[in-house]
């Protein structure tokens, strides 16, 4: 009997899925913290507890994202880019590009439905083009950043905002909020400015039809809505869109044992 | 300084606000509009051909998005702006596209150019890095083959009359811009800086002739003013490349500056100089390019053998203007990434100092998002040299 | 270029050929024998630029060339490149400017404020030079301001610009068309530097030693090709890693005999190594090309990061400032400088026949398309490199054009009706992002999270390949 | 944050103020809290001087002048010897070069990234959870100063919070942090070929590890007036009274606005 997990430590968010032979037993996902290893454990049990497992029937892990090299009971590593386009290719064949919108990094890359990267780009060293914008906006509004995309939406005028340093789009919102602009309509002008230079990447290595989003960003609707508006055309966004480089890595954990 | 909303000087806005709107319409006549950058096209070959130079411009409100797609954000970002634009089809009205060898953003992105803009003409007018005999009469040779491409682009051969015809229109027009730069001589001047770069501007985007007769508005019109609609402060020189959008200069205006000279693109860099009219059209534009317009890019030797004379040779002319300008402090305005001047900024520092000018350096990103920065080093410079 | 680092840290980058090793004494002996040389006084010493392809002219008159990239490019590899950057950088120089410039501006205004070399100045030091010849013109703007700035604080040394231009590529004009006048403005300028040193060292130009000389380096130009072209082998013999020492000889001892007998050496080495079977990496999964760029010099051992994980670089577009002469088609000339000035132009314009054929193409993009069959390449590997406009832009434009015109791998896939059908995809490409010299701009974890997951792109695809 | 001093021969009185972008408001309280620390009331100023990045949101000001000139006129008051200041603020640092008058020769400022600015150690601090009053001094106990090798702040954050895990201590950490944000400083106040005396201002003045730090790589002593927070407004202070002594030698009429505190909106 089969039993594999796939963990995915992220700067901000650590996700796991535990999958069997006929599909998904588990799936967890909790803050990433300071202390990988400890997050690595507790994923580790509570997706062990979820499917009725032990330590001991788990025929491989494998690990991906930013602290993977700190699962220390992972059997291998596998890049997140790799993970990512695995899980998206088994659940949406036909997506060609992936956008991956996580906590520091952008991700960028092309596939071809069979799980193989053809090219991929991340952004840089400034962390003003990623999620984490999203997450310091939300502080400032005193909104959950789950609530960000609804309230995105239902904005009439969307302002201008300038992206630029992560850490001083917060001073700017404040600003403007003391300026008496509608927190709908600063995070509409957010999710623009972020949707556009994110789009500028994609760009840079060319975007194939169709395109999915992911990560934690794409959890985001309003994000994902004003990418739409750019592109011109529709974008998939798998369901659990954050959970998809933990499902890669199990995926891969599965093939491994076929070998 | 906000503009008068009359005569000449609206007509200005308009042209510089919607930029092309005239070579547009042209083109819709079914007239041949070729875009260029740089000061180093040859205008004047240009017009000779029947068909209309256009300056093709960069945004600082527009974000470079499709541009940095295609090229890195390692060119200079004045350059990509212009890109940009280009390829989000601002300038769709170009029948073709010319590029000097400026700088090293210039040269590198050309492929980039000429494959990312669906134009029927392209070319690149290499032009020599050294003053000398022998490059002069290469570069005769480069303009020669320029103007047979040309030839072969627009169907009709461009005689020597057709040349020395355009070189009179263009010298007239280079006329006309010292005028106007004469007013900005009394204290406080009668035309600001924002209305003097914004005429030139809206100036190369027309046929020269057209252009021509706009500068007589203005000046008729500056000519009018009696008395200057202007306060007294610092009066300042810009030392820099390329300046097409207007924000610098009116944030210094605004601050209580007056911007009366400079050594910009788009001010006497271009204007100044004059092609000699009798004689062999070709040598007396490659004269005229290569020999007097005063760019960091064409190196001049060191013919003094000390540092002090060779700054007096190279940057002479920054001490003339500020002298006749009679000017109290200047901005060296340069690009990240811009190769030719960003070299020469200590030996700029040290002849500013020769000529007793204070000097505010600034790097900048041709951005509208960075005025708010500039805003604080301006000012606290004017308060430092007021 | 040298890689040796006196930090004792297992950054030391691991060499595949002993030729390879064989360069870092060789690069120091060079750099005390320009120190030894000024000191006695017999030989001048003139600063210059690589890619010049007219060092033949320097030796003939007996001038000896510091190639100041070279220094920067120490400075570099030996981390210690920081205090002259910064040094420039108060001088008002912006880091956005090439940083070998800033580097060699910064050392020699330290120099010259001191009458004598900075403190623990990399391997003695940058010498204070005779004259100084600059070479920018088309090739890059740094190379021509350069001097000129660095000329402020050493007013007494004299600088010579030569203008050296090619024809840029132009889809609907042939070169040959202008290279005529290209040709005679080249032999004016040359004639120019020659008249120039011969000013300098009182000493007049022996043609005849010239000749040697220039059928010397055209020997060696040849030969060059004919070694590098072995690493076409299955395992490749040798890598970029190596390469980036082997670059040596062909930019900085060219038209020398010593240059042209490390090639019969290496060629030898490889020549045996193929042999043998033996590849730079044990067990080649990969073959690479590194398609742009120069290398981050104090990041060598990336390649061996690199070759870790199976990946092997047979061939770069890097330094390889060398042509096949029997490949161009030049005008015969008994007159030496007239034949460089049309080696020049035939080294510029060598792809540019080839690139007016494929619709799409242009020189540089050609290259990478037959090199990519011709080395039987997997990725493109390029590096930007944030300071030099000259080989890092245009780079993401080449990737875009070769993907556009040229897809060499075979998949499988599922399109929107769920029909599965075959189709090729372009090369997987990685850009690595940094500098040549300036460490700031440079982070190991993330370089080495990309080249993972490169490498894992290269995996995936391998095992999805369709036949 | 927003300081205000009141000055008539000496110091009257200094207020410092909470930090914050609701300028507007903030500066009508720090006002009206220093009025009433001293009682003088409103129309008791005869000149108002506002300074600073929010200079232009002071509703009642009647003249705005750089922090630039305020910081090196309050400065060069508290220390003639100054000859380089070194303003690090929480949205910027600047340099700034002055001559033995004391006038502003040169100075240079850094560009929109919070990595150079006195935020850069403000975010760090709250990740280790460290009141910002102590870090100085926290910093100083290290033996081993952490290398912090991400220049982005965010990213540094990241870092350090990895770092902490395993098992770095906070004082290393922190002197790490310090060591990369004075090198930043250093790097672009050479620009402006350092000269003695240096002071270090700006509420940055007043983290004693970063002042050691600074000084460090300087290798140069730095001085640091006695509250740095407020020499930018005490230099604002001063010039307004040298307008005020200005318009009353040449009987010039003073251009002043009307005496009105705003109503304060809590948020
Ligand atoms: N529900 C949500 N709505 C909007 N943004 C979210 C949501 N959940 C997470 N994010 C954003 O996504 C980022 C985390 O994404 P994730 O892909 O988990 O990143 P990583 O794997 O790099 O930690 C956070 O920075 C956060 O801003
Ligand atoms: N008590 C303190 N101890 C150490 N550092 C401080 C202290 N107070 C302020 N700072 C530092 O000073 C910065 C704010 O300085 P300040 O001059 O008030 O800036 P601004 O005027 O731009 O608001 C903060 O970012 C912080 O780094
Ligand atoms: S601008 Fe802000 S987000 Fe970007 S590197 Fe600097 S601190 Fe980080
Ligand atoms: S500003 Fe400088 S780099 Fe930019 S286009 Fe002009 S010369 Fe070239
Ligand atoms: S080619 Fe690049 S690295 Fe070499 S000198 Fe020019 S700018 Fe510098």
């Amino acid at each position: 009997m089969v039993f594999v997990l796939g963990i995915d430590i992220g700067s901000a968010q650590s996700k796991g899925i535990a999958l069997g032979g006929q599909g998904s037993l588990g799936s967890f996902e909790c803050p990433s913290g300071g202390d990988f290893k400890l997050t690595a454990e507790k994923l580790r049990g509570e997706l062990l507890s979820q499917s009725g497992k032990t330590e001991n029937d788990v025929s491989r892990t494998v690990a991906t994202g930013y602290g993977s090299k700190l699962v220390f009971f992972a059997d291998e590593i596998k890049p997140d880019i790799v993970c990512l386009a695995k899980g998206v290719s088994s659940l949406h064949p036909t997506v060609r590009t992936v956008i991956d919108v996580g906590d520091l990094y952008t991700k960028v890359l092309r596939t071809d439905g069979n799980g193989s990267v053809h090219n991929f780009l991340l952004s840089g060293k400034c962390a003003g083009g990623s999620g984490r914008i999203l997450q310091v906006i939300a502080r400032v509004l005193r909104v959950r950043v789950e609530e960000m995309g609804d309230l995105s939406l239902t904005s009439q005028k969307r302002v201008d905002f300038n992206t630029g340093c992560a850490v001083f789009a917060e001073t700017e919102a404040i600003s403007r909020l003391s300026q008496e602009v509608k927190k709908e309509d600063l995070l509409a002008g957010l999710h623009r400015a972020l949707a556009a230079q994110i789009n500028s990447l994609a760009e840079r290595i060319g975007v194939e039809p169709d395109v999915a989003m992911t990560g934690g960003g794409a959890r985001d609707i309003g994000l994902v809505r004003a990418f739409k508006e750019i592109r011109r055309h529709d974008i998939l966004v798998p369901t659990d869109p954050h959970m998809i480089a933990a499902l890669g890595a199990a995926i891969m954990a599965l093939e491994g044992i076929e070998q | 300084m906000s503009l008068k909303q009359s005569g000449a000087f609206s007509t200005v806005e308009t042209y510089y606000n919607d930029y092309g709107q005239r070579a547009k319409e042209l083109n819709r006549e079914g007239k041949k509009v070729i875009g260029y950058v740089c000061s180093f096209v040859p205008l004047e070959i240009i017009t000779a051909s029947g068909a209309i130079p256009f300056r093709v411009r960069g945004s600082i409100h527009e974000p470079i998005t499709r541009g940095d797609t295609l090229l890195e954000t390692i060119v200079c970002p004045y350059y990509r702006s212009c890109f940009d634009l280009s390829v989000k089809e601002k300038y769709a009205f170009l029948s073709g596209m010319v590029i000097p060898h400026g700088c090293d953003s210039m040269v590198r992105s050309f492929s980039a150019w000429s494959y990312g803009l669906p134009l029927s003409y392209f070319h690149f007018v290499n032009i020599p890095s050294v003053c000398e005999e022998s490059s002069l009469e290469f570069f005769g040779s480069e303009l020669n083959t320029f103007r047979k491409s040309l030839e072969k682009f627009t169907g009709k051969a461009i005689t020597e009359e057709n040349l020395d015809q355009a070189i009179r229109v263009h010298n007239e027009n280079r006329d006309k811009v010292r005028a106007l730069y004469e007013f900005r001589k009394t204290d406080p001047p009668l035309i600001s800086g924002t209305e003097l770069t914004m005429t030139l501007t809206a100036g190369s985007s027309l046929p020269v002739e057209e252009s021509n007769s706009l500068f007589d508005q203005a000046l008729t019109e500056v000519k009018g003013r009696g008395n200057s609609p202007l306060k007294k402060g610092p009066r300042i020189l810009i030392d820099g490349a390329c300046l097409d959008n207007i924000e610098l200069i009116q944030l210094v205006e605004e601050l209580g500056g007056n911007v009366v000279t400079d050594t910009i693109c788009n001010g006497t860099r271009d204007h100044f100089p004059k092609a000699d009219a009798d004689g062999n059209p070709i040598d007396a534009l490659a004269h005229r390019y290569l020999d007097k317009i005063n760019c960091p890019k064409t190196y001049r030797s060191n013919k003094a053998g000390t540092f002090e004379g060779d700054i007096e040779n190279r940057f002479g002319d920054i001490g003339t203007y500020a002298r006749e300008f009679n000017v109290d402090g200047a901005i060296l305005y340069v690009y990240k990434y811009c190769d030719p001047f960003g070299f020469e900024v200590p030996a700029r520092k040290v002849y500013y100092q020769s000529l007793n000018v204070p000097l505010l350096h600034l790097e900048d990103i041709y951005s509208a998002g960075t005025m708010g920065q500039l805003r604080t080093r301006i000012q606290a410079f004017l308060e430092m040299i007021g | 270029m040298a890689e040796e680092q006196k930090e004792a840290k297992p950054k030391k980058r691991m060499t595949a050929t002993k030729a390879a090793a064989s360069i870092g004494p060789m690069v120091k002996e060079f750099i005390t024998g320009t120190l030894q040389a000024k000191a006695e006084g017999k030989q001048k010493v003139a600063y210059t630029f690589i890619v010049c392809h007219h060092e033949e002219i320097f030796r003939a008159l007996d001038v000896m060339p510091v190639w100041t990239e070279n220094f920067a490019g120490i400075c570099g590899a030996k981390r210690d490149a920081e205090r002259f950057l910064q040094r420039a950088e108060s001088l008002g120089l912006s880091r956005s400017l090439c940083t070998y410039a800033l580097c060699g501006i910064g050392f020699d205004q330290w120099r010259e404020e001191l009458g004598g070399m900075p403190p623990d100045a990399p391997w003695g030091g940058q010498v204070r030079p005779d004259f100084m010849i600059s070479s920018g013109q088309i090739l890059c703007d740094p190379r021509s301001k350069w001097y000129q700035a660095s000329q402020q604080f050493m007013p007494d040394v004299p600088i010579y610009n030569i203008d050296l231009p090619y024809p840029l590529f132009q889809r609907n004009q042939d070169h040959r068309d202008v290279w005529s006048y290209y040709h005679q403005y080249i032999v004016k300028q040359l004639r120019g530097l020659v008249a120039f040193i011969e000013e300098q060292t009182k000493k007049k130009m022996d043609y005849d030693r010239l000749r040697e000389l220039v059928n010397l380096s055209d020997r060696t130009w040849n030969l060059i090709d004919e070694t590098y072209k072995l690493r076409r082998a299955v395992p490749c013999p040798m890598g970029t890693g190596d390469a980036m020492n082997t670059m040596v000889p062909i930019n900085f001892m060219m038209a020398t005999q010593k240059a042209y007998d490390f090639f019969v050496d290496l060629k030898k080495e490889l020549e045996e190594k193929i042999v043998r079977g033996e590849g730079e990496v044990e067990n080649e999964k990969y073959r690479l090309m590194w398609g742009g760029g120069l290398p981050a010099w104090y990041a060598l051992s990336d390649f061996n990061y690199f070759n870790s994980k199976g990946a092997s670089f047979p061939v770069e577009t890097t330094y390889r400032m060398v042509a096949p002469l029997h490949d161009m088609d030049l005008p015969e000339t008994k007159d030496p400088i007239e034949h460089l000035a049309w080696r020049w132009l035939g080294y510029w314009t060598f792809w540019f026949d080839k690139a007016r054929k494929r619709p799409g193409s242009e020189p540089d993009v050609e290259r990478l398309i037959n090199w990519i069959e011709e080395y039987k390449i997997d990725g493109v590997v390029m590096h930007e490199a944030f300071s030099c406009r000259t080989w890092h832009v245009g780079l993401i434009w080449q990737l875009h054009q070769l993907a556009k015109i040229y897809k060499p791998i075979p998949v499988h896939v599922i399109g929107k009706d769920g029909k599965k059908e075959k189709v090729f995809k372009e090369l997987p490409s990685l850009i690595l992002e940094s500098d040549i010299i300036d460490i700031t701009s440079y982070s190991e974890v993330d370089t080495r999270n990309k080249i993972d997951a490169f490498v894992g792109a290269l995996e995936s695809i391998r095992a999805n390949r369709a036949a | 944050m927003t300081k205000v001093v009141i000055l008539n021969q000496g110091i009257v009185a200094s207020i410092i103020g909470p930090t914050g972008p609701e300028q507007r408001r903030l500066a009508n309280r720090v006002m009206e809290e220093a009025l009433e620390k001293i009682s003088l009331s409103f129309s008791d100023i005869t000149f108002i001087v506002s300074t600073g990045y929010g200079r232009i949101n002071v509703p009642f000001s009647d003249k705005q002048i750089t922090e630039i000139t305020c910081h090196a006129r309050g400065i060069v008051h508290l220390f003639p010897e100054a000859r380089t200041i070194i303003d690090i603020g929480g949205q910027d640092v600047k340099g700034i070069k002055v001559d033995a008058s004391g006038k502003i020769v040169d100075f240079v400022m850094n560009d929109k990234c919070a990595a150079g600015s006195g935020r850069f150690i403000e975010v760090i601090a709250d990740t280790l959870e460290v009141p910002l009053d102590q870090v100085g001094e926290r910093s100083l106990q290290s033996r081993n100063p952490a290398k912090i090798s991400n220049i982005c702040t965010i990213w540094a954050q990241q870092e350090v919070s990895s770092s902490l895990a395993e098992g770095v201590s906070v004082s290393d950490l922190l002197a790490g942090i310090h060591q990369s944000l004075a090198d930043r400083i250093v790097r672009m106040v050479s620009r402006l070929r350092v000269e003695p005396s240096v002071i270090v201002t700006g509420g940055g003045g007043k983290n004693r590890g970063l002042i050691k730090a600074l000084s460090g790589q300087l290798k140069q002593e730095v001085l640091v007036p006695e509250e740095p927070l407020i020499t930018g407004a005490l230099g604002a202070a001063l010039m307004g009274k040298e307008i005020v002594e200005k318009a009353r030698q040449y009987n010039t009429p003073l251009e002043t606005k009307e005496r009105i505190l705003e109503a304060v909106k809590i948020l």
